[in-house]
C-alpha cells in the first residue's frame, strides 16, 4: 500500500481513538468548566470494568456466543458512567462549582490520584486480559498490510460517538438547553433550567465518554495500573488544539494529532514525542483559543 | 469655534451583518460638553467604544489633536489623554474601595511604574482618601466592592477615571444606577471638576433633564447614524429625535 | 526598599531558620531543603497567580535551572554554589524573557496549558538527548561554598543556610516586588484587566514582568533542587512535578509569602511520611490530604494569616 | 512579618518532634527495600521482586529451609527486617526517601532500584552517608562505568549482556538477519538496550541493515502506527526491550496483525511477560531473561538444581504463578548480602557488621545464586556478571504452558566486558578478551 494511504489509515485509527477518549472531556468542560484529570481514571476504570466483565463473560460460558463480548464492553462503559459520574459530581465536584478553574483542575487531580490507589485496592496490579473482542473480527487486509477489523470498528464507534452527541445536542429539546446552559449558565437558571440536572447529565456523559474509551481500548492492551495518566495528556492537547468545549473541535484536533502522528512515525520516528506539542504550539499561536473556540467581546 | 480636540470622520463599525455604526462624522471643540443620546443599541456606546480603542472602525478616521488615534490600543488612547467612565463600573472585586482607588492613582501618577516602590505609601494613601472624600465615598473605603451599592460603584468608576491628567472624558451612563435624588449631585460634581480643568466632556445619557442642564450640545443617535447634532433645545424639538430617540410625539 | 521593621523580620526569620542547621536531624535538614527549593518556584507561581496566571509548566525552569547548573558544574568543574545559582539565574531569565511575552497574551486554562506544553518539550528533548544521560539524567558532584569545601553534615549545614539565606532574601524582594506599583497593578489585573488598561497601564507588562520572575526564581529552585539531591533528570521538567508546583502554590494562597515555604515543608513531609507508612496508597492519602486542603482553605494558607491582618487594621 | 517567624518556629519544632530515630538493634538486621509497588513497573518487575524477597526472608528467618550455604539462619543469625518504599515517583523521591531510611529509620542496609534513573542518583547520596547499598535490578552500565562508589554494589549484570546474548543468540542458532529494526521505550532503558543491539549486530552481522528505529513513548499502549510501518520495512528481523506492559499490548497487537509471521521477533527482557500472555504468545520468538532467570533458570539443571527449585516451588505455592526475571534477581541481591554479612561477621568476630565492613566483606565476594555463579568482578568489585541465556518459545499444548525451548547459555564472561573496560568500547572494538565455550 502506499506510503500516504498507510499514514491516512494509521492516523485515522488512532484518531478515532483519541476523539472517543477526549470528547467527553471537552463535553464537561463546556457544560461544567472544569478540565476533569480524572478523565484518565474514568477511561483506566472502564478498562478494567470491561475486563473484568468480558472475562466474567467468557467465564459463564461465553464462548458458545463470543459476540455477546461486545455488549459486556458497552455494558461496562455504562456501569461506570452510572456509578463513577453521580459519585464524583454529586459527592464533590458540584461543592466547586463557579471557583476558579485552575483550582478545579486541582481538584480533579486529587481525584485522580485517590483513584489510581482505588483501582489497585479493587483490581490488584496483575494485568488483565481480554483479546477475544479484539481477534473476533478477523483481518483486512489493505494493500500489502493486514489490519484488525477490530480497528476498524472503533473508527465506526468514534462516528457513531461523534454524530451521537452532535445530534443530541443539536437535535433534541434537552440538547438545546445544554447548549444554553454551556452559553450561559447564569441566564438558563433564570430561565428556569434545572442546572444541577444538566450538569449531572453532563458529567454521567462525559463519563460515560471516557470509560467508554478505557473499555474499547481494553481488549488491544494489557490492562495495569498507570493506564490512566497517559491518556490524559494526549487528550488535554486534543482538546485545547480543537477549542475547549467544541464537539467538532475535538474531532478535528484528533484528526490533526492522529494524522500528525502517523507521518512522523513512518517519516520521522525521532520526531513522533514532540508532534502534539508541535501541532498544539502551531494552533494556539494563530488561534490564541483553540480552532473553534467561540471568542467573544465583552458587553462594557 | 475653537480648533476640534476630537475628530471622527466617516466611521463605520459591522458585527456580521448589523451595522453598529455608519457615516459617524463629528468634530467636538476642546472644552465643550457633549452628551449622547438615543435608544439601546443605538450606537452611543459603539462611538465611545471606538474612540477609546476597545471597538476598531471597519472604516474611517478617529483623530485627536490632528494625531489619527484609530485603531490604536485602549491602553494607548488611554495614555494620550483620553479617559472613560463605563456603563457597568469596571473594578477590582477582590480590592478594597481604597485600593481600587489606590491603582487608578499609581497608574496615572507614573508612566512607568516601579517595581520598588510601595504602593501603599502613607503619601499615595493620603492623595486617594482625600479623592475619597471629594466624591463621598470614603467612609467605604475598607469595604469590598461586591458589599457596595450600585451609586457607590458607579462613583468610584467615575472617579477612578477621574484620576489621571485628562484631556478628553467620555462617561458612559454616569448616573444610570444612581439613586434619583443623588443624580444632579453627582453630575455637579464630575461636571464641574473636569470643567476646571478644561477637559472636553462627553457624556451618554438616557435622562433628557441632564442632557438639557449639563451639555452644550447633543448628538442624537439612531440606528448606528447621528441623526441629529446640535444644541440641546434644538435636538430635543426636532421632529425626528422625538419620533425615534425621545419618544415625545409633537 | 524595606522599612526597619521588615529589615528585622527578616533577619529574625532568617536567624530562626538557621538554628535549624544546629537542631535538626540530618534528614529534616535536608527535607527542609527540597521543600525550600521547592518553595522557591512555587513562590514564582504565586507571583504569578497575584497577576491571575498560574502556569502548570514551572518545570521548565525548575528543570533548565538544575541541567544549567549541571551542565557548567560539569563542563568547567566549577562547584561553587553561588557561581552556579548566578549562571541558571541569568539562563532561565534568558528563557523567561524569550517566552515571557509571548505567554503574556494568554488567559486561563490556556496559559496554563501552554506553558505546560513547553515543558513537556523540554523534557521530551532531554530524554532524547543521549549525551547528557537522557531519562537518567545527570550527576552533578557536592556544591563547594566560596572555596569552602565541607563534607557529611557540615554540607548538609551549609547547604541548609545557604537556602535558608536565599529564601529570605527571595522572599523580602519578592514581598517588596508584590507590594510596590508593578505589583498592585498585577493584583488589579487579576480582577479586572480592561480597568487597567484603561487606566493606561500595560497588563502584558504585567504579565510579562511575573513570568520572568517566576523564571528565575524556578531556575534558582532547580539549581538548589540538583545539588542537593545530587541528581538532575528529565523528570525535573515532567507534567506531575509542575503539578507539584501548582498545588503547593494554591495550598499557600497568594497572600502571604511565608505561607508558600511553609506549605511546601508541609507538603514534603506528608509526601515522605504517607510514603513511608502507606507504600501501598501513599498516592490515595496524598489525594485525600490535597482535597482536604481546598476544601478546608479555599484562600490558602495565606488567608490565615491576611484574614488577621484585616481584622487587626480595622481595630 | 512577625507570624513569618512564628509558622517557621511552629514548622521546625513540628520537624524536630518526628525526628526521634529508630533505635538500632543488634539481633535484627534491618533492610529497606525500595522497588516499584505503583505504576507500570509494578506489576512486571516490582511486586513480583518483592514477593520473591518477602518470601526469601522468611525462608531465611525459619532457617533450614534452604540447601547449603544459605541454611543458616536468618543474616548470621539476626532476624532480617525489612521496611519497604515505593520506588515510583522520580529520582528526586528516591534520593529523599533514602535519606529517610538510612538517617530517620536506620536501617542496616539498602536493597532496591529497579529503574536506571535511580540507580545513578542514590549512589553519591550513598557514599556521602557512607550506607551500604545494594542496587539489585536496574539496567544501566553508567554506574560504575562513569563513577566508582566505595559503599554500593550492583549484584546483577548491566544490560549490555542482554542484547550481546542476544546477537550471539542468532549468530550461533544460524539466523538469518539482512536487514532489522527496533521498537523500544522512548527512555534511557529503550535507547541503550538498542545502542546496544545495534552495536552488537555492527560485530557480528556486519552487513546487515537497520530499516528502521522506532521509539514509541512509554506507556503508550497503541502501537498500530508503528506496526503499520514495521510491516512495511519488512525487516528480516525486530529487536524490542520492551517491557510489562507496553511490551504485552505491542505482542497482542502485532501477533493480530500477522507481524510475527513475516518477520522474526527478538525480545531482550522478554520472560516476564509469559504468565501472564501464556498462549497469546506466539510459538518462535526469540526471548531473554536479563540473565538464566525464570524459565531459563528452571531448564538449566546442575549444582544449582536443588537451590532453584526450592525457591521455584515455594513462589509457585505461595503466589500461584512461576517466578520471572525480578524474583531471581531480587533473589541473588538478597543472597549477596547474606553472604557478604556472614563473611564480615566472621572477619569481626560476631558482631553486627558496620557498613564500611560489609562493604569490605561485599567487594569482589562471589556466590551461588538460582540465577547461576554471581561474581562482582567488575568496577573494582563493585559490579557484578552472571551468565545469561536465550531461548525460544514453545507452547506445551499438554501442559497448558508456555515453555522455552533451544536454550543456549553463555557464560558470564562471554557477555560482558572484561573489567576496566567501558561497554560501549568493548562493543565498538568487538568484545576484546570475551570468553565463549
Amino acid at each position: 500500500m502506499d506510503l500516504f494511504a498507510t499514514i491516512f489509515v494509521d492516523g485515522l485509527i488512532y484518531a478515532a481513538w483519541l476523539f472517543i477518549v477526549s470528547v467527553g472531556l471537552t463535553l464537561v468542560f463546556g457544560v461544567l468548566n472544569i478540565l476533569n484529570i480524572a478523565h484518565g481514571s474514568l477511561y483506566a476504570i472502564g478498562a478494567y470494568t470491561s475486563a473484568s466483565m468480558v472475562g466474567a463473560y467468557f467465564g459463564v460460558g461465553g464462548d458458545a456466543f463470543p459476540w455477546g463480548s461486545y455488549v459486556a464492553l458497552i455494558a461496562a462503559a455504562i456501569l461506570v458512567a452510572l456509578v463513577m459520574g453521580p459519585l464524583l459530581e454529586r459527592g464533590l465536584l458540584r461543592f466547586f462549582y463557579g471557583r476558579d478553574e485552575v483550582l478545579n483542575v486541582l481538584v480533579t487531580y486529587a481525584v485522580f490520584l485517590i483513584l489510581e490507589d482505588a483501582m489497585k485496592l479493587i483490581w490488584g496490579v496483575n494485568p488483565y486480559y481480554v483479546y477475544e473482542p479484539y481477534t473476533l473480527l478477523g483481518d483486512v487486509e489493505l494493500g500489502s498490510l493486514f489490519y484488525v477489523g477490530y480497528d476498524f470498528a472503533v473508527i465506526a464507534i468514534a462516528i457513531v460517538v461523534g454524530l451521537a452527541v452532535w445530534m443530541s445536542l443539536n437535535r433534541t429539546r434537552t440538547g438545546k438547553v445544554v447548549l444554553a446552559v454551556i452559553h450561559d449558565p447564569e441566564m438558563s437558571r433564570t430561565m428556569g433550567v434545572n442546572v444541577p440536572r444538566i450538569y449531572l447529565g453532563a458529567f454521567v456523559a462525559g463519563a460515560f465518554l471516557a470509560a467508554l474509551g478505557g473499555a474499547v481500548t481494553a481488549p488491544m492492551i494489557s490492562v495495569q495500573p498507570g493506564l490512566g495518566v497517559n491518556v490524559i495528556i494526549v487528550a488535554f492537547a486534543v482538546v485545547i488544539i480543537g477549542g475547549l468545549g467544541s464537539i467538532p473541535g475535538a474531532a478535528i484536533g484528533a484528526l490533526m494529532v492522529g494524522i500528525s502522528r502517523a507521518a512522523s512515525v513512518h517519516l520521522l520516528p525521532e520526531a513522533e514525542l514532540f508532534i502534539i506539542y508541535f501541532v498544539m504550539a502551531i494552533v494556539l499561536m494563530f488561534r490564541p483559543e483553540g480552532l473553534f473556540a467561540k471568542t467573544q467581546a465583552r458587553k462594557i | 469655534m475653537s480648533q476640534a480636540i476630537l475628530d471622527v470622520r466617516d466611521v463605520q463599525k459591522r458585527f456580521g451583518a448589523v451595522t453598529a455604526a455608519q457615516d459617524i462624522t463629528v468634530q467636538v471643540p476642546a472644552g465643550a460638553v457633549y452628551s449622547l443620546i438615543g435608544t439601546n443599541g443605538a450606537g452611543k456606546t459603539t462611538f465611545v467604544n471606538m474612540v477609546t480603542g476597545y471597538l476598531k472602525p471597519n472604516s474611517g478616521s478617529i483623530s485627536f489633536l490632528g494625531r489619527d488615534i484609530t485603531g490604536l490600543s485602549p491602553r494607548k488612547i488611554t495614555q494620550l489623554g483620553i479617559h472613560r467612565s463605563f456603563q457597568i463600573a469596571q473594578l477590582c472585586n477582590d480590592l478594597t474601595v481604597e485600593e481600587n482607588m489606590l491603582v487608578a492613582t499609581t497608574i496615572h501618577g507614573s508612566r512607568s511604574p516601579s517595581l520598588l516602590r510601595p504602593a501603599h505609601s502613607a503619601e499615595a494613601r493620603d492623595k486617594v482618601l482625600e479623592t475619597l472624600e471629594r466624591f463621598g465615598i470614603a467612609d467605604h473605603r475598607n469595604r469590598l466592592i461586591p458589599e457596595l451599592s450600585g451609586g457607590v460603584k458607579k462613583l468610584l468608576d467615575i472617579a477612578m477615571a477621574m484620576a489621571g491628567d485628562t484631556r478628553i472624558m467620555l462617561l458612559d451612563e454616569p448616573t444610570s444606577g444612581v439613586a434619583a435624588d443623588e443624580k444632579f449631585p453627582i453630575m455637579d460634581l464630575v461636571i464641574d471638576a473636569l470643567k476646571a480643568e478644561g477637559v472636553t466632556i462627553i457624556f451618554v445619557e438616557h435622562d433628557m433633564d441632564i442632557v438639557t442642564r449639563y451639555s452644550e450640545r447633543v448628538l442624537a443617535f439612531y440606528d448606528g447614524r447621528i441623526i441629529a447634532n446640535d444644541a440641546p433645545d434644538e435636538v430635543l424639538t426636532d421632529p425626528d429625535v422625538q419620533k425615534y430617540v425621545t419618544g415625545v410625539t409633537a | 526598599m524595606l522599612g526597619m521593621n521588615h529589615l528585622l523580620a527578616v533577619a529574625g526569620t532568617f536567624a530562626v531558620m538557621a538554628a535549624g542547621a544546629v537542631i535538626l536531624p540530618d534528614w529534616a535538614m535536608f527535607l527542609i531543603v527540597m521543600a525550600l527549593a521547592k518553595g522557591l518556584v512555587c513562590l514564582g507561581i504565586v507571583g504569578m497567580m497575584r497577576g491571575g496566571l498560574v502556569s502548570f509548566g514551572q518545570g521548565l525552569y525548575y528543570c533548565a535551572g538544575a541541567y544549567t547548573a549541571t551542565l557548567f558544574a560539569n563542563s568547567f568543574g566549577i562547584t561553587d554554589i553561588f557561581l552556579l545559582c548566578i549562571v541558571s539565574a541569568v539562563v532561565c531569565l534568558a528563557i523567561g524573557g524569550l517566552f515571557g511575552p509571548l505567554l503574556a497574551g494568554y488567559r486561563g486554562i490556556f496559559f496554563a496549558m501552554l506553558s505546560l506544553a513547553l515543558s513537556m518539550v523540554l523534557y521530551g528533548s532531554l530524554s532524547k538527548l543521549s549525551v547528557i544521560g537522557g531519562t537518567d539524567g545527570l550527576n552533578i558532584a557536592a556544591p563547594t561554598f566560596l572555596g569552602w569545601e565541607p563534607e557529611g553534615r557540615a554540607l548538609q549545614s551549609g547547604l541548609y543556610l545557604f537556602v535558608s539565606a536565599l529564601v529570605v532574601a527571595a522572599g523580602a524582594v519578592m514581598w517588596r516586588y508584590f507590594h510596590s506599583e508593578q505589583g498592585l497593578i498585577a493584583l488589579a489585573a487579576r480582577d479586572n484587566e480592561l480597568r487597567v488598561e484603561y487606566l493606561g497601564a500595560s497588563v502584558r507588562k504585567a504579565m510579562t514582568l511575573n513570568y520572568v520572575f517566576g523564571a528565575v526564581l524556578g531556575g534558582l529552585g532547580g539549581t538548589i533542587a540538583a545539588l542537593a539531591l545530587g541528581h538532575v533528570d528529565p523528570e525535573f521538567a515532567f507534567w506531575t512535578t509542575s503539578g507539584e508546583f501548582v498545588f503547593v502554590a494554591i495550598l499557600a494562597g497568594y497572600l502571604s509569602v511565608p505561607a508558600v515555604f511553609v506549605a511546601a515543608i508541609i507538603l514534603e513531609l506528608v509526601r515522605s511520611f504517607s510514603n513511608l507508612y502507606f507504600p501501598n496508597t501513599w498516592q490515595l492519602a496524598l489525594g485525600v490530604f490535597l482535597l482536604a486542603v481546598i476544601v478546608a482553605l479555599p484562600g490558602g494558607l495565606g488567608s490565615l494569616v491576611d484574614r488577621r491582618r484585616k481584622r487587626e487594621g480595622a481595630q | 512579618m512577625k507570624q513569618t517567624i512564628r509558622t517557621i518556629c511552629a514548622t521546625l519544632a513540628l520537624a524536630t518532634g518526628l525526628s526521634a530515630p529508630a533505635m538500632a538493634q543488634d539481633d535484627t538486621f534491618k533492610i529497606g527495600v525500595i522497588t516499584f509497588l505503583s505504576g507500570q513497573a509494578a506489576e512486571s518487575f516490582g511486586v513480583p521482586a518483592w514477593n520473591g524477597g518477602q518470601l526469601l526472608i522468611d525462608m531465611l528467618n525459619e532457617g533450614g529451609k534452604l540447601p547449603a550455604p544459605y541454611d543458616k539462619p536468618g543474616f548470621g543469625g539476626m532476624k532480617i527486617e525489612a521496611i519497604v518504599v515505593d520506588e515510583a515517583g522520580g529520582a528526586t523521591k528516591q534520593v529523599q526517601e533514602f535519606r529517610n531510611l538510612v538517617q530517620r529509620e536506620q536501617v542496616d542496609a539498602v536493597v532496591g532500584y529497579v529503574s536506571s534513573s535511580d540507580c545513578l542518583a542514590v549512589p553519591p547520596v550513598a557514599d556521602e552517608l557512607k550506607a551500604f547499598t545494594i542496587l539489585y535490578d536496574c539496567g544501566t552500565p553508567r554506574v560504575f562505568e562513569d563513577n566508582s562508589f566505595e559503599y554500593v554494589f550492583r549484584t546483577a549484570a548491566h544490560a549490555t549482556m542482554d542484547n550481546v546474548g542476544l546477537a550471539r543468540y542468532l549468530k550461533s542458532r544460524g539466523f538469518e538477519v539482512d536487514s532489522f529494526a527496533g521498537l523500544n521505550q522512548d527512555y534511557a532503558w529503550g535507547q541503550d538496550s538498542w545502542a546496544d543491539f545495534t552495536g552488537a549486530m555492527a560485530q557480528l552481522y556486519s552487513d546487515a541493515t537497520v530499516k528502521t528505529a522506532l521509539f514509541p513513548k512509554f506507556g503508550a499502549g497503541q502501537y498500530g502506527t508503528e506496526i503499520s510501518a514495521l510491516l512495511r520495512e519488512k525487516p528480516a528481523l525486530i529487536h524490542s526491550s520492551n517491557w510489562g506492559g507496553d511490551l504485552q499490548s505491542f505482542l497482542l497487537q502485532a501477533t493480530a496483525r500477522g507481524l510475527h509471521k513475516r518477520t522474526q521477533l527478538a525480545l531482550s527482557a522478554g520472560d516476564h511477560v509469559i504468565p501472564q500472555l501464556q498462549d497469546k504468545m506466539p510459538d518462535g520468538i526469540v526471548l531473554g531473561a536479563r540473565g538464566v532467570n525464570g524459565l531459563l533458570a528452571k531448564a538449566r539443571g546442575g549444582d544449582l538444581q536443588p537451590l532453584t527449585d526450592t525457591l521455584w516451588d515455594s513462589y509457585m505455592e505461595r503466589y500461584g504463578v512461576i517466578p520471572v526475571q525480578a524474583p531471581f534477581r531480587m533473589w541473588q541481591g538478597l543472597l549477596g548480602l547474606k553472604m557478604a554479612v556472614e563473611k564480615a561477621m566472621d572477619d569481626n568476630g560476631g558482631k553486627k557488621p558496620t557498613d564500611e565492613e560489609l562493604a569490605a566483606a561485599m567487594k569482589g565476594l562471589s556466590w551461588d545464586a538460582p540465577s547461576g555463579r554471581i561474581e562482582m568482578a567488575l568496577g573494582g568489585g563493585h559490579q557484578a556478571i552472571q551468565p545469561t541465556a536465550i531461548g525460544v518459545t514453545k507452547w506445551n499444548n499438554e501442559t497448558k504452558m508456555m515453555e522455552l525451548v533451544d536454550i543456549e547459555y553463555f557464560d558470564a564472561r562471554c557477555v560482558n566486558p572484561p573489567e576496566g573496560m567501558k561497554s560501549q568500547d568493548w562493543l565498538a572494538q568487538g568484545f576484546p578478551g570475551a570468553q565463549c565455550d
